[in-house]
This record gives C-alpha cells, structure tokens and sequence, in this order.
C-alpha cells in the first residue's frame, strides 16, 4: 500500500483530545513543500486548491515553500511534501538532510514517485543524453538517471499523478488533522470511468488506452474526453500489464476484434498499428515502474538517443562581464540565411 | 555597504518564482562585474525525450516541461505541427484553442500577481501573510485565478497538463452549454481583473528606467496568442516558424539552463511589457481602456518593475476575449479534422503567459520526430534579467543588505521568470539529425 | 418487500405507428415522469433524457464481439431506418436504479456531545419511465430486487428509486455475437416486469400492456389493434432472435461443473489474460457490489459516507488488516464466474448471470465467459449434480429486517488492555443490542472514519463492552476514545455462536490473540449457567505474556473450580512461569477431549484451521467444531457484497461457521 | 462437576492429582518386550523447581520423558539474555540429542515445577538401539513423532500469528 505512514508519525496533528478523541492540535503542524527535478506542477496544485487554500494556511503553518513565499526554514516539518526526482548528485545528499527534517515525508507526482518522464533515460544513454544537450557537457552536473525518492530515503506517502490530484491533496491534509487514513484507491482508472458512464474507448473505438494497468485518480478524465489514458497515475495494484500489452499488440493486428464480420472502428491515427505503438504507450510519465518497464524492455518504446544529436557548430560559450543593453543593427535580423545562424 | 574593494552579492535561493535559480553579483567600485542569474534547475532532456515519438505524443510530454503553462507548451508544439502538416483546422478549433490559452493566462497571470508578485510591492513575505491583512484582495485574486482553473478543467479535464489537445484539433469539444454555463465565473472575473489593474497600478515601483528591445508576436486582428509575426521594436518582422533567423541560443558556465541571444549576441525582452507596447492596438476594447486609464505604456515599456501592470491588463484582454469566443461558439461535427504527417521542419512559436515559445522539430519519414529544439521564454529573458541587475544593481547596494536582496529579488520577479522551463533544452541542427 | 408491477390479463396487442413514438414519450412524460430511453454518445449507445423519436439511434445498430462494440449504420432495405435494431445497449438501465454514487450515511457529533449517523433517506425518487429495456435489463431487475430488498436488509436508497417505475420493454429484433439469454432462460422475449411491451416493425410497433400502468398509458393514445398480421410478424421476429442465439451457448449445470473445479488449470489460464479491469462487474446489470467513500472537513466534526459502485476484481475489496483474501487475479476472476454463476444460487436462489453478454462484450482484452465455462467443461469430467441448498427467501419476514441504522452510544469507561487493545464499556439503551448474543458485532460509526465491525466482547444490562485492537486508522482512533466519547453502533449483526449446541456436551474454547474478545461472552452465558455443560475448557494463546487479554479474569477463572484454563504464549522470557509454544500443544496433555466435544475457536485462520485439524484428530465432531470469520465489511448486513466466502455472507450467514460448513472454503480463500 | 481441574499459569498442572508412581509415558505405550528391556534402564528422577539440568552446548549425558511436571527449554540471545522457545508438559521428551550427533544439547532445559522425570542414560540408550532392533524399531519413531511435533509447533511460533499487524496512523 501506498500510504504506510509510520506509527505515531501524525500524532502532532492527531492527538485526541479529552472526549471525543478528536484531533486536538496543540500547534499547527509545519509543512514544508520542496523541489526537485519536476515541472512545478504538483506544488503549483496546492495554491490551484482556490476554495481550501487560506483554511490550510490557517490549519498548518507553511514554513517552506520556495515557490510561494519569502520566508524559509530548514525544518523540522511534520509534514514535508516532496516534488520531482533525484537527477543530480547535490539533490541525493539534499533529500537525506531534509528526511533528517521530516516527521512525514509525502512524495508527490510521478516525478517523486516514479521519477517521470525524465527517468525513461538509462545510466548507458546518460552521457550521450548529456552531450546531446549541452555544448559544454561539463558545466552540467547530473546523475546517470532520474529516480524516485523512495530510492534514497523512507517515504511515508506517495501522492501519484502527473500532476496530483488536488482532491486527493486535500483528502490527505485532511486526514492529517483528522487521524484518519486518506483514501487514495489503487484500483484501475476504469473504475472511475464506468461509474462515470463513459463507454471504454477500447471496446468502442478501438483506441489504446492504459486505463485497465493505470490506478485511478484523475477522474477518468482522457476517457471522458474521447481518448486513452495514458497512465499519469502509474501502476494500479496488481497491474497485469504484460496480459494487457500482449491484448493490445493482438489488436493492433485485428482492429475489429475476432467477428470476421464486425465493422473496422472508425480511422484513428492514435491507434497502434505495431508492437513499437503498442511499447511507447507503456513509456510513459511512469515508464520507469517496474510494471511499465518490464513491457518496453520486450517491446521497446523508451526514448530513441538521437546519434547524429551532436552540433555542426556549437553556439559559443559566453564567459566574462554581464550582458548589455544595445541597439540591435538591422542587416542582423533581415538576414535571410536560411538555416538561420546556427548555421 | 560601501562602494570600496570586491562585493560579493549572493541570492542563494530565488524565492516566489517557478522553479529554482540564484543570483550572483560581482561589483568593484559600484561596477558590476558579473551578474549571473544561475539556475540549477536539474536538467530533464526533454528534446532528447521527444526523439522518436508522435506529434500527438509529444503533445503530452512537452506540457510537463512547465506545470504552470503547459498549454503554451501544447499550443507551440501543435501549430508546429499542424504547419508542416498542412492542416487547416476547423474555425471553432480555432477559436477554443484561444480560449484555452486564455484560461491559461489567466491562471498564470492571477497566480503572479497575486501570489508571487503583488506581496513584495505591499512589502509581505507571502500571499498568505498579505491575506491575513487584506483577505479580500487575496481572495479576490484566488477567485480569478479559479476561474481561468476552471475553465481549463472544462477545455481540457484539468488545470495542469490539460488532455484534450491533438494535431487536427481537440480530442473532444464541449456543448456549448457547458460553455455558457461558465459566464458567470468569468464576468466576475473579468470585474475583478479590471479592478486588479486599478489596484497595481497605484503601487509603487522602483525608479528605474532603461531602453529594453523588446520582442513579441503580432497579429494584424489579434491580440498574441497562438499566432502571428516575431516582431521587435527595432524593426524584427519573421514567421513564427523562423525564429531561428534572428535569434540564437548560448550556453553560460554558471547556468544549467541555455540563454538566447539577438543575432548581434544581444539581449531582448519578452512578456507582457513586450507584447503590450508592440500589440497594444489588438488589445480588446475594454482592456485598451484599461490601459489608457492607466497611462502607464510608457513606464510599463522603461520600468520593469511596471511589468505587473502589463500583467493586468492582459488579464482584463484575455477575461474579454473568453467571453467573446463563448458567445459566438458552435460545438462543430468533429472536434477534430484528419491529419497526414509528411517529414520536414515543424516550427512555430506562440505567447505564453510570460514571453515568446519557440518549438522547432525534425520531423522524419516515420512521422516521428527525429530531433526538437524548445526556446522557453524564460532562457530568452535570461540576458535581458542579466543586463537589468547589471544595470540597476549598484542603485541599491547602498541599502541594507537584506533590504537591496530584496530589491534585486523583487526585479528578477517582475519577468515572471519561469525556470523550471528554462532547463534542459537540447539543440540539435537540421542537417544532423535530418 | 414486492416490487415490480402488478402483472394482468394481457389485452390484445395494439399497432403505434412510427410517426406517432413520440405520443407515447409525452404520454410517458404525464406528471412530469422522467423518461430516458437509448440514444448515441461517445460512439457508443446509452440510456439518457429521451426528447423523442429523433433522439433514438435510428439508423444505427451496434456489432458485439469479445472485447468489441462498434457502431454500425445499418444496411440499406426496409429495416435501415428502425430505431432498436441492435442488441443489449453498452450500459442496461442499471444506473438509474442503482446509481454509482449516492449519499449513504451522514455522520456528525450534534451539540450534546452525542453522535448521529443518518441513513440518507434519498430525496422523494423522481417518477422514471425508462424506453428499449430488453428481456435480459428486466430479468436483470428482478435479481436486484431480490438481492436488495429480498431482506434481510433492505437497500432504501434501491427501493425508492425502484417504487415508481414505468418500464417499456423492447423485444429484441436480433442478437449480437455475445448474447445468450436464450440460454439463461430469461429472453428475448420479455415475459414479466414490463408495463408496456414493444415489438419493432419497419414501419412501427406492436405494442402489449401486461400490467393495469401499462394499460393506463396505452389507453390515452387511442391506437388501434395490431391485427394478426403483425402480431405474426413480431412473433416471428423475437423467435428468430431466439433460434439466431441458440440455447446451449454454457454448459448445462454450470453450477455443479463450477463447484467441482475450483482448482481447475483453467482459472491460471484465464488469470494471465484478465486484467482484472473490473470493466466486467461494472457493465453487469446484476453486479450489486459497493463501497463506501467517507468524506469530511478538516475539524472532521462531521462527514458523509458515499455510497459508490465497488468490483471485487480490485485488491481492495476482500482487504482487512491482515491482507487481501484474493491477493492474485485468478483468485478474483474465480470468485466473479463461481459468483455468478454458481454461488448466486445459494445465495439468493437465482443465477447471477442472466446473459447479456455485457461482460463479454465489454471486455477490453475480450474474455468470453462462455468460452471459460465451455472450456472447464471440456477438460473435467461430468459433475455430479449438487443440488441448490433449500434456502427460505422470505427469511426478512421471519427474522424481522437486519438494522440499518445506527444507535447512539457513549463510552462510560476505557479499559487498557495491552499495548495496542483497549476495552471500552458503552453505555445505550437499544434492546435489540442489548439483546444480542455471543459472537455477535457491532458496525462503530464515529464521524470522519470508516466503519469498522467489532465483535462484542461483553453485555451488560445497560450497553456493552467492545475490545478493540488498533490495526487501522478507524480501530486506532477508537482505541484512543475516552470516557463520554460518543459513537454509533448499528447491530447486533451476524449469527453469534451456537452455545446452546454445546449443551449437555463438553465444551472446548480456544482462543488466540484479540480472539478471545468474541469468545468472552461465551465464556460469560457458560458461567452464569455452569451446570448446562460437561466439562469446559479454555485454551489460550497470546504472542507474549504482556499481549494477554483480560489477564485478571482468566487468572480468576483458573484459580476457580468451574473450569479449566490453559495459557501458552509463543515467547517469554526467564521471568514468565507459565507455558511456551502453540496453543494446540496444550490439548495433548489434557485428555477427554473427544466426540463429545463442542468446539468454540477465534483467532487467526491459520491458528484456527490448525486447532480445527487437532481436534478433529482427537475426535471432535466437525459439525460441532465452530470457527468466527473476520472479512472485510462496508455494511454488515448483506449488501455491500465484500464478505463473501464461496456461498455465504460472513456478515450475515456468519460471522461464526463450523467447520463442516466451511469446507474446503477456508483453506482457499484464507489469509 | 466431573473435572474440576486446577491450573494456570504458575499452577501445578496435574491431570492426575494422584501423580506418584506413575507408568512412564510413551515406554508405557510400547510393545512387553521393549517396553521391559527400556524400563530396565530408566531411572526416576525428582526435580524442584528452577532446576536446570540440561546446558545448552554441553554433552548431552541422557535423554528423559516428563512424567510429571513442566520444563522450560531456553537459549541465551545476545542483548536479550535468556529466551524460553517452548515448555514441556508430561509426555514430552528432553533431550533428544542425545541420540543424535554430535549428541551435545541444542538448549538448556530448566524446569518450573516440581518435576518428575524417567531418564535414561545417553550411553546406554544409543547401546540399546544400535544391539536391539526391537528396542529401536519400536522406541524411535516415537521419539520421531515428538521432534516433528516440535518441529511443526517451532514454524506456528514463527509465522508470529498473533502479532498486530503494522498500525497505520492515518
């Protein structure tokens, strides 16, 4: 299970007081919501939560948060949600220090859970990945790949999604001040999506979709807007994705299903036509989970490395005194070379 | 502080803005020596992710470069490939395509001024301590930025990294009624954005002044978005898809993130001044009147502490125009038109919330790409934050250190500078990977 | 309860010309009747606001296969422009009267302290009409309304929206690939719980009235009489529909071929196609599985319970402390097909399965349950027919209907047990759970948790005594109540153990761990009672001297004449006096112990299917040997569906079995 | 009432107040002819309690079926001090080693009542069952029978059955 908080962990903000038992917080829990390697989209879900924002600015003291105020601290926190995955050697000593900080550590987003869509590199691809990016490679310091933070420290919780889902932030806040456990299914996404009433795009359109492997979440939301899901939550319990990639690569062959003379479900270009379409679906913004990877290590689908990715001419490296404000001389823009200035 | 030897002025941590950077000054005798905006940023290789993959797929991946504008993302990457492709979308998908950048914008602009922004003018460390004092502006801009959420959870299921954009259109258009059943939201938040504008332009800013380029899209009946011409304010006229013959990129030892520079290596600036000042007559009617009533365009073109005011106004365009596109909107036949790929260079750029985003991809005979190049508006801005701490630093290290931190943080703020996007970008050439 | 509608003579069919379908929608639609009928969405076909015969898939039919649902415009000639010309729609008309998400419970603590669980009463049902139900939606019904309102518990939310509604059938013009009603027995031709009947023709509808609603209806649309002509036609046309499915689609017996393989290879066969989706139970219209989303604000002072749609292909569901019963997808693709296909007719006297083919159709990775059946059947021998146990229907009547709502009580002192067990002394004034019987449970509801089922530990003229141990956050909140904290109980629920079947006879009680608390009140009604029972005694086993329960009771007790006590723990140090190893050690030393024997065991499965074999080595009758199941439980009376085991609900068939009842169940799906 | 048996932790657990000269257990079982030529060996042997007479690690000098009485089998764990894995009800044997090499005791074995044992020396047991194919053929499989009795119990004891699984504070 996903939440495996260790005992006591919440007793800061679950205390029972005299009667009812209720939670009767002596002080407000300190929160803390750092970043690593990550897009900013998890963190920037606790400020998208309009209508409980200032409550939980009230119920917690919000002593870090780099992207939404000045004021810093270093800890303890009772609580320390965590973005992104680990990608350079600095964040690997940065997340055990802050562990050291942190009562509960809640990983969130698929970056911190699953390293994202950046851990799909391997340790061998590193370098080319590295020289492929930069001119100067050396002036970049990262690690071999991006992983999870559950690799380098004990992580109580795990908030999935690409981005979370800001319901299930606040069920987990609110299970802080209450005592009670968050209620974050692991169950597939088709759950959710049947008892919306959207009739499955597979059985009905034909389009491939991760829902059946992926755990639910989102609401179903790709369903429900005429595609297939592409697994932002990551694996669901159990996930039976090799019966499921073989289910697809089957029907990437035979579109109308086995009636002979059933219709062809209409053209779709989203439809995988081979069992590279079929492996690229699994390589997703959880690719890196063993569920996901056993499949693209059979079927490929992981990023290609670019082999050619090196530059003709490298644009220069600019060393010394800071840039200045200039005219810009006009034949420099109006010049029509083709290619443009990279030459 | 004096003036006397070497200072050494450092920033550790920029604060309040997306993602993670730090800022280093090197003064002698009230000269800056270096002023470097670093950031560490971990890199994330996103053009090398891309390789491989379909346009419909990469989409999706590029939208998690930037959690706060993903769909600038979409959007770049969309008409790049729609471009290449030959694809005529249909008007509607035209128009909702604005819609959702608009939502975007809206989300993105309230969350900055806000959030992230208005705090450091009324001198709080944060929106949360600034509510406890006046919870009604606070609320106020979390209404507004609600609405642009909420709109975009309507376009496109959710707020970040929204699901429905493809090439040829939308996954799935909305009735019409789930349109018009979101007026309301964003009448008021059309009321408040044109309160938002009164209420930042009567903050003070910094006196400081200088003569930036500035750089944008242009339309001749829009205001940018999604389409138009790259221009400048020094004469810069190109297709969207031809960034590259102006502008380039350039890698700095102290940054993880690539910076752009003019073709004479010079800096220039995007955003909200920038598009203000070069698009201002495409402003909607209401916002144009906002604008005037402001009568700061010049100050918001010379001050870039005045950028917020630029920010406003933009909210009142997009809030006016969500409207528009609602009005007039007719949920077409198909949310979205056949598409065949062809091999060549899709190349485009739009205006998300904080500056020009260029995407350029090698598109193979698989229909894969072979190799991408992404511009974040933020690695352009990089040079032109460079130049404006270099110039404006030594006017506050007379201050108290904290107090001139401040300042110098407040600056960097006012480009809405988004890092998380400015990181990891691979360049790759035509010819290499063609 | 009855439900359904009143069926009559049928009158002579009657003839509604197409141009005049939507007569009979406003007809429907009279008083402000909500009607839905089927219409095209999402590619697919579904039940939605019937506007009339425009909003009708006309044109349109859907081509089924495993794993496929695919539009399809239907041929040109005389039929292409009929408006049911398709097989079972992809969703039956479930959701409206049983819909995936509605208010269950709402709990708060009120002013006075005390706690208030409301069963939601739903809001007064809207009047429904629902159009193009086929046979298999109706027979469908009719497996709900005996599963949720058949009692002992009624579903109110079930039968509210049930009371007032208007069905008009359609008689299937074709069948798709996966459909087999015909085989099931129950279709296409609709034969009861219609009100009005439909048979589609090019150029209209036959149209019957078997019930008074029906007729009623039918009267304001002043059609005349079909004739013979049509009624031949639409006759002929349900019975080629009929010969087109064929009636042997699954094995004859199914349910005696299931129950004899349930090891058969072919469940790990099925096991690595199913994805274990859960797609299946959800498009079946006889599924009736829930759980419960609790819901609450950050004082979580109150909260509400949602009732949504559950599938027992999800690790969750059979999930207690321990672990899940049914850990891997074979385990859950078994209990899906026994389920329908066999145990559902212990349970409720029915087959599960009324041959949609919904499931079939529905599949993602298309696995066909007849072509399982068929290929069990193939690869094992003829099954002795094993006959449907007697089982009375009507039992609600009888036994009177299992609670539903909850009482309040408060606790008027907290006993600390050990460690992580705390007793807590509940004080209510509710007879009938101060008239429960050993071995019985409570459902504890306190705002903001789940609601957990905790056997009663002790009666008291005036409340009750739960032990409790903190294995999950709602059991450690409670551990952590005190005295005047006030909760909810809904109870006593579940068949206690049968002391009475131990009269006259030896009585052997073993214990292991938090086990004893559902033993404690035998122990009580055998002391107040001594001399009714030969001789007794007590074995208990506890992981440490300091994790025994109720250390001064059964030091007293053993100190006492009346009965003997043993204790074992399984470590201890140099301090500890007593015995160390397993409780089934205790038994050898000890002789007497036989067929005169009636057995009482509660504790781990392991422990008690461990001490069940020793004691049946030393002579205990099987039918005498009595075990108490835990399982996971959202209702404790029958209709969630997660306690299932083979054919019984633990909630309410036990919690307690003996050992000749379970059978091999025990071993199959223990932890 | 038939049985008012008393016992219980500490208690003296006697199923048979009448416990003097009682026949050996399992020797007791066994065919005449064996059952005579061991008994010829046993010797009866009165123990109090908290007599420990068996040493964890030491040669074991004789093997010994409880007639009445209990006995505790500990093993010293380091930081833990002395742990008793299992006690011996009458019936039971201790010291089963022995018989079987390297015939050194694998615990201590301390007993917690008065304790009645029937011994018979290590020598002279492995003497018997190497000459007297009866003696062994008939002796050893119930000796046999009470090691994989222990063996089975040692696996419940380790499953742990009744530990409270893992709480959750949510």
């Amino acid at each position: 299970m996903d939440v495996a908080m260790r005992a006591g962990a919440a007793a800061a903000t679950a205390g029972p007081n005299h009667a009812t038992g209720r939670s009767a917080a002596t002080r407000r829990p300190r929160v803390g919501v750092v970043k690593f390697a990550s897009c900013d989209g998890c963190q920037l879900t606790i400020l998208d939560v309009e209508d409980h924002l200032l409550e939980i600015a009230e119920r917690f003291e919000i002593v870090e948060f780099a992207e939404a105020t000045s004021r810093r601290s270093s800890g303890p926190f009772d609580v320390l949600l965590v973005e992104g995955s680990i990608s350079t050697p600095e964040q690997a000593v940065e997340i055990a220090r802050l562990r050291a900080e942190a009562k509960l550590l809640v990983a969130i987003g698929a970056c911190a859970t699953a390293g994202g869509i950046q851990a799909l590199r391997t340790a061998a691809e590193h370098e080319a990945f590295r020289a492929a990016v930069y001119p100067v490679p050396a002036y970049v310091d990262s690690l071999a790949t991006a992983r999870p933070i559950s690799e380098f420290v004990h992580v109580d919780a795990e908030l999935r999604g690409c981005p979370i889902s800001p319901e299930q932030l606040v069920e987990v806040l609110v299970s802080l001040t209450t005592g009670r456990r968050p209620q974050l299914p692991d169950q597939a996404v088709c759950l959710e999506c049947k008892r919306r009433g959207i009739p499955c795009v597979v059985v009905a359109r034909g389009l491939p979709c991760l829902g059946p492997v992926t755990r639910t979440g989102c609401g179903a939301i790709c369903p429900a807007f005429g595609r297939g899901c592409y697994g932002c939550f990551g694996p669901r319990e159990q996930a039976n994705t090799a019966g499921y990639a073989a289910a697809l690569v089957w029907q990437a062959a035979n579109p109308a299903g086995d009636d002979p003379n059933a219709p062809m479900p209409p053209p779709d270009s989203r439809r995988p036509v081979d069992e590279a379409d079929v492996g690229r679906l699994f390589a997703g913004f959880n690719g890196a989970t063993a569920p996901m990877r056993s499949i693209t290590d059979k079927l490929g689908g992981r990023p290609v490395m670019p082999l050619r990715a090196t530059l003709a001419s490298p644009p220069e490296t600019l060393l010394g005194g800071p840039p200045r404000w200039g005219a810009m001389p006009a034949d420099t823009i109006k010049s029509e070379d083709p290619d443009g200035p990279r030459g | 502080m004096g003036h006397g030897g070497d200072l050494r002025f450092q920033v550790e941590n920029l604060t309040r803005v997306e993602g993670e950077g730090s800022l280093h000054l090197r003064v002698r005798d009230g000269v800056v020596e270096e002023a470097h905006l670093a950031i560490f940023e971990a890199p994330r290789y996103f053009e090398a992710l891309v390789v491989g993959r379909t346009p419909d797929e990469v989409i999706d991946i590029v939208a998690r470069i930037c959690g706060i504008c993903p769909v600038a993302y979409q959007m770049s990457a969309v008409h790049a490939f729609e471009d290449l492709f030959h694809v005529a979308v249909h008007p509607q998908v035209r128009a909702l395509r604005r819609l959702l950048y608009c939502a975007e914008w809206i989300e993105s602009h309230a969350l900055h001024i806000y959030l992230l922004h208005a705090p450091d003018f009324l001198g709080y460390p944060s929106a949360i301590e600034l509510a406890r004092d006046q919870r009604e502006l606070v609320n106020g801009g979390l209404r507004l930025k609600k609405a642009g959420n909420h709109l975009l959870s309507v376009l496109g299921g959710r707020p970040i990294h929204p699901v429905s954009v493809r090439v040829g259109g939308f996954s799935r258009m909305p009735d019409r009624a789930e349109l018009v059943a979101l007026r309301p939201s964003l009448e008021e938040a059309l009321a408040l954005s044109q309160a938002t504008v009164d209420v930042v332009t009567g903050l003070e800013a910094p006196a400081f002044e200088r003569e930036p380029r500035l750089v944008a899209l242009k339309h001749r009946s829009e205001y940018p978005l999604n389409d138009g011409r790259i221009v400048s304010n020094d004469g810069v006229n190109l297709r969207a898809s031809d960034w590259g013959k102006a502008f380039h990129e350039v890698q700095v030892p102290w940054s993880n993130a690539l910076q752009a520079r003019a073709g004479d290596g010079l800096p220039y600036l995007l955003g909200p001044a920038a598009r203000v000042v070069l698009a201002g007559e495409q402003l909607h009617p209401l916002a144009k009147e906002a604008l005037v009533r402001t009568g700061a365009l010049e100050s918001i073109r010379r001050n870039p502490y005045r950028s917020i005011v630029a920010r406003a106004i933009e909210l009142v365009h997009v809030c006016a125009e969500a409207l528009d596109i609602i009005d007039a909107y007719v949920k077409p036949e198909a949310p979205a038109v056949a598409v065949t790929p062809r091999p060549g260079i899709a190349a485009w750029a739009t205006e998300a919330p904080r500056g020009l985003l260029f995407h350029r991809y090698v598109v193979g005979d698989d229909g894969k790409v072979a190799a991408a190049t992404i511009v974040p508006p933020t690695s352009q801005n990089q040079a032109a934050i460079e130049a404006d701490l270099a110039t404006f630093a030594p006017a506050v290290l007379d201050l108290p250190m904290g107090e001139a931190t401040h300042r110098l943080e407040q600056l960097i703020r006012s480009y809405d500078p988004c890092i998380s996007c400015a990181t990891h970008f691979l360049d790759l050439s035509v010819e290499d990977a063609g | 309860m009855v439900i359904g509608p009143d069926t009559i003579a049928t009158t002579p069919t009657q003839f509604l010309p197409r141009h005049r379908f939507d007569d009979l929608v406003e007809a429907l639609g009279e008083g402000g009747r909500r009607v839905v009928g089927p219409t095209i969405a999402d590619g697919a076909i579904v039940f939605a606001d019937l506007a009339g015969h425009e909003s009708l898939p006309a044109g349109w039919t859907l081509q089924t296969s495993p794993g496929r649902a695919l539009l399809e415009r239907l041929p040109d000639g005389p039929r292409e422009s009929r408006t049911f010309q398709y097989p079972v729609s992809g969703e039956g008309i479930r959701r409206f009267t049983f819909p995936s998400r509605v208010d269950a419970l709402a709990m708060e603590t009120a002013e006075d302290g005390t706690v208030r669980v409301r069963v939601a009463a739903p809001a007064e049902p809207m009047p429904l009409a629902v159009v193009g139900a086929r046979a298999c939606d109706l027979a469908a019904l009719a497996v709900h309304d005996r599963v949720l309102v058949g009692g002992p518990a009624i579903d109110p939310d079930y039968a509210a929206r049930r009371r007032d509604l208007l069905i008009v059938a359609v008689e299937c013009a074709l069948a798709g690939s996966t459909c087999f009603c015909a085989s099931m027995g129950t279709g296409p031709e609709v034969t009861a719980g219609a009100d009005l009947v439909l048979n589609e023709l090019d150029d209209g509808f036959v149209v019957r009235a078997p019930t008074a609603a029906g007729e009623r209806v039918l009267a304001t649309l002043g059609l005349a009489a079909a004739g013979p002509d049509r009624a031949t036609t639409a006759a002929a046309q349900t019975a080629a529909t009929r010969a087109a499915m064929g009636t042997t689609a699954i094995p004859a017996d199914a349910r005696s071929l299931l129950l004899a393989n349930l090891e058969h290879p072919r469940w790990d066969a099925v096991a690595e196609r199913c994805i274990a989706c859960a797609n299946c139970t959800l498009v079946c219209p006889t599924c009736f599985c829930t759980g419960l989303e609790v819901g609450s604000g950050f004082d979580g002072a109150a909260s509400s319970a949602t009732r949504t749609w559950d599938s027992c292909f999800t690790e969750g569901f059979a999930q207690i402390a321990g672990g899940s019963f049914r850990p891997r997808h074979r385990d859950r693709y078994r209990q899906w097909l026994t389920h329908k296909f066999a145990t559902w007719w212990d349970q409720f006297g029915t087959s599960g399965c009324i041959g949609c083919g919904r499931c079939v159709a529905w599949c993602p990775v298309g696995i066909d349950v007849r072509a399982e059946l068929n290929a069990i059947a193939e690869t094992a021998p003829t099954p002795a027919p094993i006959a449907v146990p007697a089982r009375d229907t009507v039992e609600a009547a009888d036994t009177g209907l299992a609670p539903l709502e909850f009482s309040p009580a408060t606790v008027v002192s907290v006993i600390p047990e050990t460690a992580d067990t705390t007793t807590l002394r509940l004080a209510t004034d509710d007879p009938r759970i101060l008239a429960g019987l050993p071995g019985q449970f409570v459902m504890v509801g306190v705002p903001a948790f789940a609601i957990p089922p905790i056997s009663i530990s002790r009666f008291h003229p005036d409340g009750l005594e739960l032990t409790i141990r903190a294995a999950g956050a709602a059991t450690s909140f409670l551990t952590k109540l005190r005295k005047g904290a006030a909760l909810g109980l809904r109870g006593p629920l579940g068949r206690g153990w049968p002391v009475a079947d131990a009269a006259g006879r030896d009585l052997v009680i073993v214990a292991g761990g938090i086990g004893l608390a559902p033993l404690r009140p035998v122990i009580d009604a055998v002391l107040r009672d001594r001399d009714r029972y030969h001789d007794v005694r007590i074995y208990l086993g506890a992981r440490t001297p300091r994790d025994r329960l109720f250390v001064e009771e059964i030091d007293a007790l053993a100190a006492s004449d009346d009965v003997l006590v043993r204790v074992t723990v399984d470590r201890a140090g140099p301090e500890w006096l007593g015995r160390v190893g397993i409780v089934t050690q205790l038994f050898k030393s000890v002789r007497g112990t036989g067929a005169d024997a009636t057995a009482f065991i509660c504790g781990p499965e392991r422990m008690m299917a461990a001490t069940a074999d020793v004691l049946g080595d030393l002579g205990v009758p099987r039918e005498h040997t009595w075990v108490t199941l835990e399982r996971h439980m959202e209702c404790g009376v029958g209709l969630c569906g997660h306690c299932q085991l083979g054919t019984r609900f633990v909630c309410k068939d036990g919690p307690v079995f003996s050992v000749a009842e379970l059978g091999e169940d025990l071993r199959r799906e223990g932890l | 009432m038939s049985s008012a048996q008393r016992t219980g932790p500490g208690a003296a657990p006697t199923d048979d107040p009448s416990g003097r000269s009682e026949p050996v257990p399992i020797v007791a079982t066994l065919p005449p002819g064996p059952r005579e030529r061991l008994l010829a060996l046993v010797t009866r042997r009165e123990l109090d309690a908290g007599a420990t007479f068996m040493h964890e690690g030491d040669v074991t000098a004789s093997m010994s079926i409880i007639v009445r009485g209990r006995i505790a089998l500990r093993l010293r764990v380091p930081e833990r001090g002395a742990v008793t894995i299992l006690t011996l009800d009458p019936g039971d044997i201790v010291g089963w080693s022995a018989i079987v090499p390297p015939y050194r005791a694998t615990t201590s074995a301390t007993t917690l009542e008065p304790t009645e044992l029937a011994t018979i020396a290590a020598e002279e047991l492995r003497a018997i069952l190497t000459s007297d194919a009866e003696v062994a053929a008939a002796f050893l499989p119930r000796v046999m029978e009470t090691i994989a009795a222990r063996v089975e119990a040692t696996r419940d004891q380790l499953l742990d059955l009744f530990r409270g699984v893992e709480v959750d504070p949510w």
